[in-house]
């Protein structure tokens, strides 16, 4: 049954390939998106009620579903989304015509790699698929074919490609342990199974095939010293596919980080690599921190700003304890919804205004006022504003590394939570506020895009307030799951 | 009921006294420099002449210049209510020392305003550093008073006089008598008396409080000129009553009355001569000179606190 | 019997360390290529020797295909994007080789102190290769920091790759076999894409010196 | 109350379109949820505290919303500025048709309201800190809402930075509270909180929420926003903001202080009262010093927080002397001065309002002479300022009274060195008390009196009933308040009877009196000198008109000694402050500079140019280094992303090759 699941994108990837007439492209995709969020809903319902579904190659269990339903929600509002934003595109000639049934075709093929991640039981498919979401997103990345967008690519290319070979020699160092201890037989790559045997496994091996996954996976979430491509590929890619990029990808490589987390933190406890998840999570926000003091194109400051929400949620899973992961859980949906909400407002400005650098952008909210409220809105929900979910997950991990007692980490995190406040909003409100300089007719975004904005950030507003009672049992059973977490 | 009616009796005292006390002032002023001088009786005929002129307002003054007159010499007649002279009864239930302090604020406080709604430059100069004197000398004044509700455990001015005065000389000790020479400074300050200002001329150099009178005339200047004698007297009275009451009336009987009147006079006369020396032999102090005074003033009752500690 | 074959497999993978070792050495392309193909050969060998006395077949599949994918077909295609694209033959290391033969050389003494307690733990007979291999594989990263031009970075990609794969010979022979295929596939289509990229980078900077691609900064 | 402000919210986006309907109901909605408030807390200090849970996150456990005495006491100032500010923006807002959006006002404003009266209502420390930077953002959009003005939003964003930093304080404090008493409840957390901790986890917990909670109210070295925010913000919203939202600190510092850490420690008291008086005095100094009208408020603001530091500070010395009378006193006088302040604060911003509003600028400079042409608005600033100034019949005299009466009080203290420092606290008020005086003079001075010094000036036209109407209510209270206090005093109380533990009602008022310890040491009523007062007035016109008979007034103009005289050579507020800028010129720092014409002749200059200016100690001292080093050190940083492929894998490399070598 979760084979399906696999085979909903893969099919729609096809027929985007061999449809010719635009209108009918569109379609596909947006049909297909859809049925995948249907079906992911009923599978993830299933898992939370009647437990986890393991077959053969595939697993899942409340991660998986909580990370299928992640995809599943954003990259039906990608499609959506880019519909209107490549209509546009195509009209304005960026690309050859001829092109566009690849964008779709590479859409959802990317789509299904990252499913994928999320379903595989076995460590090396799960390798597999996330080489395949690199090799998928590096056409999208580079589909402007200029050079700025190719040199983009060939960053993301390479550095992927270098950080997962690391991670592959992790998992086979992971591999090899488990063959040690148990003998030929028991050697299997199945996480679960892995779990179960995790006392037994060798804890130098494990010790250091952990660190080379945090160093190979970290790559591909935008960890501190390895998040040098996200910025180029964020900024360089196409609008909706930066979107997908941010809100997903990086929470995707996050989930195939977790699952080692498991092992190890059941094998060594949960101190030496909750600790390094948080060393690395507090060196992603410092470092995030500074760039967005300095940066000048909007693109690239939300691409940051995903660098330092990705260090927050690895801060969150390092402190672990029940509140740790539930709010960093909570992160991750607040952070994909704000984060593809603020990236398609970002498109219909720049569609406006036709610049990237922020210092040309003056009174937004004259030009295009919806618009640039909501955007202005999404600003404020990223950075951590009461009423939307951010602020609320913020202040659970706060909690949780109260409980946790590690006062230093707490209050680094604090200040730099607070200098990425000020520096952040100061770009937004320097772009919204004051009179326009450019002289643009006062035109409102399509108001495709403007829905699609009020429905995301609605999402975020009521998480913010209130946590539905199916979603808490999903995030409370997830909790359990972590050996540490048990809490 | 006898005690409200015999502080009436010493209110209506006071105010009759007050114009009395500055043409003492003024004679006895007037003799040192040996020079014959007004008689002692001049201010009455001053504002019986002036009661009867009628009065020019500037077109561009509001409402306010109107209504200043009247307040301030209410809250002089108010005042007065609260301090005992020569018999240690008052309205002391209305209100205590800090309470006396907030009244001569609230004159002040309307007499600035009404300088500066005439728009001439003397009024705005009057005001502005009428307001630079009381908020230096403020911090003095309640200090002072600080001392004497140490020494005595309260700040009504009825308990402190008949407390000090019952007690005799066992309290008379340094911090009273630093926080009496504070008070005495801010006498000088607050009624614009020679070293800070100077009541006689109307030369803009020197005039603080003059300047803000400047506008008025006919029965306005009338009002004004008294509520300034009235202020004058309430502050020697309490400087007397509060510091150094003795042979103040404790009890209502005849002769401690009569007692305490005439040694109320004596003081008076006293206080009043020494103003006189003083305003005779020394010369306004600059402008931006008074701040060494006045923070000596301040300087000194804190030291009356701290002696009051230490000792 | 046994000790022939320790020996051979020990021989192999010192060859194929030096392979690497002669990788970063030479100065011109065309050479990296054929030193990768040889590298290549030896590592496959290893594999059928490991094959051989073990017993597992699944290994022999591996080592097939190894000799066949990395030793013949992949030099092919970076030759014919070579002659395709006219590159100049010269590498332009940035760092001198000797200077970049002492790192190699620091890189194996790193790797042998970092896989010493794992040798004692491993029971598998090649575990001694688990050093070597870690060389290797910080070699070849060594390889695509220190060379300017796109192709020596995919080169240096597929000699880590070799490392990986002897890491994993030298540990648990081989993984299963279904993740070895798919790692296979997986490079294939990596050296594939990166022979696309390599052909636009050429057409729009009509140079593969990667110091042009400098313009996406903060 | 919610729900009310709800409704509000909707209306307003709902009737965006049609801009005079939506003022009406947002700000009508307000208005009523406004004295549904106040009934709230009025109900509460009758009937007794008022709780209702509900679930928000189900793994947090119930949300809580419980109003306490203290919080009703809060929530009465809130209604009641809030419906003046409502009523007073029905007259207002209408100007901004034209130029800004007016739904994001009407919008905004109720959010603003509401989300005040929860910060009070919620004993549930994540739903206080929502409500408390709901509250910060609500603002935060208003004081941005006329963003045409250049360095409107910049003044605004340093705003929200500084609430957002306190925020986070509070947020540290407050959490770790909550982890030592085991649950996110203000009870267990007054319950069980104190024993967990030692004695330097209590001292850090107290400091962080002073820093959190200053940061809101505005003490010394973070009041910076506080005089840049307010002015820009709209003036119905500067008078919410420093009437109430500033006080909303005060409140959750004595919560703090007083129930969570139950404050044993003498230094804590000390310190707050040196913070108190070092705010009052720098507060009023740049008052003074100040040109623009609704600058000079913001700072008066800052001075009276200072001053309500003061209170508080002298009630922790006394709670920690366990003196439980005393420290009961001074949070009476501290909770007095609070509301009071809120209402005449707010009364004087409203006023500062229209007056911008007619004259279209807040340069003092070019007021003057509005008394004649704004009668009304004259002399409803004019009560406002005879408050502020703690004029006698006022409410601002009786809670300074108090305040007085508890620092006296501190000599019962063995400790000379408090004692002394008791004094000198006593005379920095008094300091502070008459320079509060000296700037409300200037104030009223320049704007209403004398002629108009521009043209502006001269067509100002009074404001329109709406505006009056609002301000007339705050100015009756202002009175009321001030004379009845002793009815109030009770209510007051029972506020501080639940912090402190010790009631003393019956001690403070007996009939009109208001007495302490029992009138031996001192009474004082307020009531009966207003009747004197009022008494006096007309009976002194009565002996005037007897005595001297009809008094004949004639209009002439102003003595001016032979030179006609202009409006140039009137007193202007630069003028009027000049000598107290002099004489305290070391704790300013005023550079002033003189400019002459060169062309005539040496003797006499045609044209002479005197310009002063207070240079901006705090900013330039304290923030600009901030600043510049987090900017520098981002620069530093910055050289990580130099572009180039080779560059981004050594950084891998080195990561692996670091992390390999420590955890082998």
């Amino acid at each position: 049954m979760l084979e399906l699941l696999l085979i909903i994108p893969a099919v729609t990837a096809l027929i985007c390939l061999l449809l010719k007439d635009r209108r009918q492209v569109e379609w596909a995709s947006s049909i297909g998106s859809l049925a995948l969020l249907a079906l992911s809903t009923y599978t993830s319902y299933e898992v939370v009620t009647s437990g986890a579904k393991d077959e053969g190659m595939l697993y899942m269990d409340g991660l998986s579903a909580f990370m299928l339903m992640l995809v599943a929600i954003v990259s039906l509002a990608t499609s959506l989304y880019s519909i209107g934003y490549m209509g546009r595109e195509l009209d304005e000639g960026r690309f050859e015509a001829s092109r566009f049934r690849y964008y779709y075709a590479l859409l959802h093929g990317f789509i299904m790699t990252m499913v994928l991640v999320c379903l595989s039981d076995n460590l090396g498919i799960m390798w597999i698929a996330i080489e395949a979401t690199t090799l998928a997103s590096a056409f999208l990345v580079s589909f402007y074919n200029n050079e700025n967008s190719l040199e983009a690519a060939w960053k993301y290319v390479i550095i992927c490609s270098v950080g997962i070979t690391l991670a592959l020699l992790g998992t086979i160092l992971l591999y090899a342990s488990s063959i040690q201890q148990v003998g030929e037989a028991g050697g299997s790559l199945e996480w679960s199974s892995l779990l179960g045997m995790a006392d037994q496994l060798d804890p130098t091996l494990l010790r250091i095939s952990f660190i080379l996954v945090l160093v190979g996976y970290g790559t591909k979430v935008g960890l501190a010293p390895m998040h040098t491509w996200l910025p180029d590929a964020h900024s360089q890619a196409p609008t909706p596919i930066s979107a997908l990029l941010s809100g997903v990808l990086l929470n995707c490589a996050m989930y195939a980080i977790l699952r080692y987390h498991m092992i190890s933190s059941a094998a060594l406890g949960p101190g030496f690599s909750g600790g390094l998840l948080v060393l690395f999570g507090i060196f992603s926000m410092a470092i995030a921190a500074a760039f967005i003091i300095l940066s000048r194109d909007f693109k690239r400051l939300l691409a940051y700003s995903s660098i330092e929400h990705m260090g927050v949620i690895a801060l969150g899973f390092g402190i672990g304890g029940s509140l740790g992961i539930i709010g960093s859980l909570l992160q991750m949906i607040n952070h994909a919804l704000t984060k593809s909400a603020l990236f398609f407002g970002a498109g219909q400005v720049y569609a406006r205004v036709k610049t990237r650098t922020m210092e040309e952008i003056k009174g937004l909210s004259k030009t295009m006022p919806i618009t640039s409220a909501l955007w202005f809105a999404a600003f404020l929900a990223i950075v951590g504003c009461p009423p939307f979910g951010i602020f609320v997950s913020e202040l659970v991990i706060l909690m949780a590394g109260l409980q946790a007692g590690e006062l230093l980490a707490v209050s680094i995190y604090l200040i730099l939570l607070a200098i990425i406040f000020a520096a952040m909003l100061l770009h937004a409100s320097r772009m919204i506020f004051g009179e326009p300089t450019k002289v643009v007719e006062k035109r409102e975004g399509d108001i495709a895009v403007v829905m699609m904005l009020v429905v995301l950030l609605a999402g975020v507003l009521i998480l913010g307030l209130y946590l539905p009672q199916g979603l808490n049992d999903m995030l409370e059973g997830i909790a359990h799951l972590f050996p540490g977490g048990g809490a | 009921m006898a005690d409200y009616l015999l502080a009436l009796v010493q209110t209506a005292v006071l105010l009759a006294l007050a114009p009395l006390l500055t043409g003492i002032i003024r004679k006895l002023k007037a003799w040192m420099q040996s020079r014959r001088g007004p008689p002692i009786f001049q201010p009455y005929l001053d504002l019986a002449k002036l009661m009867r002129k009628g009065s020019v307002v500037s077109q561009d003054a509001s409402w306010l210049t109107s209504l200043t007159p009247y307040v301030c010499l209410a809250s002089m007649v108010v005042a007065a209510l609260l301090v005992p002279a020569f018999v240690t009864e008052s309205f002391g239930f209305l209100g205590d020392l800090i309470v006396l302090v907030y009244l001569f604020a609230m004159a002040r406080f309307f007499m600035a305003l009404a300088a500066l709604d005439a728009g001439s430059t003397f009024g705005g100069m009057g005001s502005s550093r009428e307001m630079l004197v009381s908020s230096l000398i403020e911090p003095a004044i309640l200090l002072s008073f600080f001392t004497v509700a140490l020494l005595t455990g309260t700040t009504s001015l009825v308990s402190v006089t008949s407390l000090l005065a019952t007690s005799g000389a066992s309290l008379i000790g340094p911090a009273l008598l630093l926080a009496f020479a504070a008070f005495f400074i801010a006498i000088l300050a607050e009624n614009a008396r020679i070293p800070i200002d100077n009541p006689s001329t109307h030369l803009e150099l020197t005039m603080i409080h003059e300047a803000m009178l400047l506008e008025y005339s006919g029965k306005d200047l009338a009002l004004m000129e008294y509520s300034s004698m009235v202020k004058l007297t309430l502050f020697i009275t309490i400087a007397w009553s509060a510091f150094l009451p003795w042979g103040v009336a404790t009890q209502v009987t005849a002769p401690d009355l009569a007692l305490g009147v005439i040694i109320f006079l004596v003081k008076l006369l006293a206080l009043a001569l020494v103003i006189a020396i003083i305003e005779s032999s020394m010369a306004k102090l600059r402008l931006f000179r008074l701040p060494n005074l006045l923070t000596g003033a301040f300087i000194l009752a804190f030291l009356a606190v701290m002696s009051y500690f230490v000792l | 019997m046994a000790e022939i074959n320790l020996n051979l497999i020990n021989g192999l993978a010192a060859m194929v360390l030096l392979a690497a070792f002669i990788l970063v050495a030479t100065g011109r392309l065309r050479t990296m290529v054929r030193v990768f193909a040889w590298q290549s050969l030896a590592l496959g060998l290893l594999a059928a020797a490991v094959a051989y006395s073990t017993g597992y077949w699944h290994i022999y599949v591996v080592a097939a295909l190894t000799i066949v994918l990395k030793a013949l077909i992949i030099p092919r295609i970076i030759d014919q994007i070579m002659d395709r694209i006219q590159v100049a033959n010269d590498v332009e290391p940035s760092v001198r080789t000797p200077s970049s033969l002492l790192i190699a050389g620091g890189m194996a003494i790193l790797a042998y102190y970092v896989a010493e307690p794992l040798i004692q733990s491993g029971e598998t007979i090649t575990a001694g290769a688990l050093a070597l291999s870690l060389a290797v594989v910080l070699i070849g990263l060594f390889i695509m920091i220190s060379r300017k031009k796109a192709i020596t970075q995919v080169i240096g990609l597929l000699v880590m790759e070799n490392g990986l794969f002897m890491a994993a010979l030298s540990l648990s022979y081989g993984m299963p076999l279904i993740v070895e295929l798919g790692v296979f596939f997986d490079i294939m289509v990596a050296v594939l894409i990166m022979g696309v990229f390599v052909f636009r980078i050429n057409r729009t900077f009509e140079t593969l010196d990667t110091s042009f691609l400098r313009r996406l900064k903060d | 109350m919610i729900a009310l402000g709800a409704i509000a919210t909707t209306a307003a986006l709902v009737t965006a379109r049609k801009e005079r309907l939506c003022i009406q109901l947002s700000f009508g909605i307000s208005a009523v949820a406004a004295i549904m408030g106040l009934l709230t807390s009025i109900s509460v200090f009758l009937e007794g505290d008022l709780t209702f849970e509900f679930i928000a996150f189900p793994f947090l456990g119930p949300f809580v919303i419980a109003i306490d005495p203290l919080a009703a006491l809060f929530l009465a100032s809130i209604s009641i500025v809030g419906l003046a500010a409502a009523i007073y923006s029905l007259g207002y807002v209408p100007q901004f048709i034209g130029k800004y959006s007016i739904v994001k006002f009407c919008a905004l404003f109720p959010i603003f309201l509401i989300s005040m009266a929860m910060v009070v209502a919620s004993s549930n420390v994540l739903l206080f800190l929502i409500f408390w930077e709901l509250m910060s953002l609500s603002s935060y959009l208003l004081v941005a809402y006329e963003h045409k003005e250049e360095g409107a939003a910049s003044a605004a964003w340093l705003y929200f930075v500084m609430a957002h930093l306190g925020t986070a304080c509070i947020a540290a404090c407050l959490l770790y509270l909550s982890y030592a008493s085991g649950s996110l409840d203000f009870h267990q957390i007054a319950l069980y909180a104190g024993q967990g901790m030692t004695e330097l986890a209590r001292s850090s917990a107290f400091l962080l929420a002073l820093v959190g909670f200053g940061a809101k109210a505005g003490i010394v070295p973070l009041h910076v926003w506080l005089p840049q925010a307010h002015p820009t913000a709209p003036s119905n919203v500067s008078a919410l903001m420093s009437g109430v939202m500033v006080k909303l600190a005060v409140y959750m510092l004595i919560r703090t202080a007083f129930q969570f850490l139950h404050v044993d420690i003498l230094w804590w008291g000390l310190l707050t009262l040196f913070i108190g008086s070092l705010t009052a005095l720098i507060g009023v100094l740049y008052a003074i010093a100040e040109k623009d009208v609704k600058r000079a408020l913001a700072f008066s603001t800052v001075e009276n927080v200072g001053v309500i530091l003061i209170a508080l500070g002298a009630a922790m010395v006394f709670y920690a002397q366990d003196m439980l009378q005393l420290a009961a006193l001074a949070l009476v006088a501290c909770l007095l001065h609070v509301l009071f302040h809120s209402l005449f604060k707010s009364l004087l911003f409203l006023a500062a309002g229209s007056v911008v509003h007619a004259t279209g600028t807040k340069d003092m400079e070019r007021m003057g002479g509005l008394a004649k042409r704004m009668r009304y608005t004259s002399l409803l600033f004019f009560v406002g300022a005879l408050s502020i100034s703690a004029i006698p019949p006022f409410n601002g005299f009786v809670s300074e009274w108090l305040i007085f009466q508890s620092l006296l009080l501190s000599y019962t203290i063995q400790d000379v060195t408090v004692n002394l420092l008791m004094a000198i606290a006593l005379g920095m008020l008094a300091l502070t008390g008459a320079l509060a005086a000296a700037c409300f003079v200037r104030i009223f001075g320049s704007v209403f009196l004398a002629r108009p010094r521009s043209e502006v000036a001269k067509q100002a036209k009074e404001a329109n009933r709406g505006m009056l109407l609002a301000m007339s209510i705050l100015a009756v209270l202002c009175l009321l308040t001030g004379v009845l206090s002793a009815q109030i005093i009770p209510f007051v109380d029972q506020a501080s009877a639940d912090i402190v533990g010790v009631s003393i009602g019956s001690q403070i008022t007996d009939g009109w009196v208001l007495e302490v310890n029992g009138g031996e040491v001192s009474s004082v009523s307020p009531i009966l000198l207003a009747a004197l007062l009022g008494l006096m007035i007309p009976f002194a016109f009565l002996l005037v008109r007897s005595l001297g008979g009809r008094t004949t007034r004639a209009k002439g103009d102003t003595w001016d000694c032979g030179t006609p005289l202009s409006p140039r050579n009137e007193y202007t507020p630069t003028g009027h402050s000049q000598p107290i800028l002099r004489i305290f010129n070391p704790l300013y720092r005023s550079k002033s500079s003189f400019t002459f014409d060169p062309s005539s002749s040496p003797y006499s200059k045609q044209k002479m140019g005197y310009s002063s200016s207070i240079p901006k100690l705090f900013e330039a001292y304290l923030y600009e280094p901030v600043a510049r080093a987090i900017l520098g050190v981002a620069k530093r940083a910055s050289v990580i992303q130099a572009g180039s492929v080779q560059r981004y894998l050594a950084y891998i490399f080195a990561a692996l090759v670091i992390l390999l070598l420590v955890f082998r």
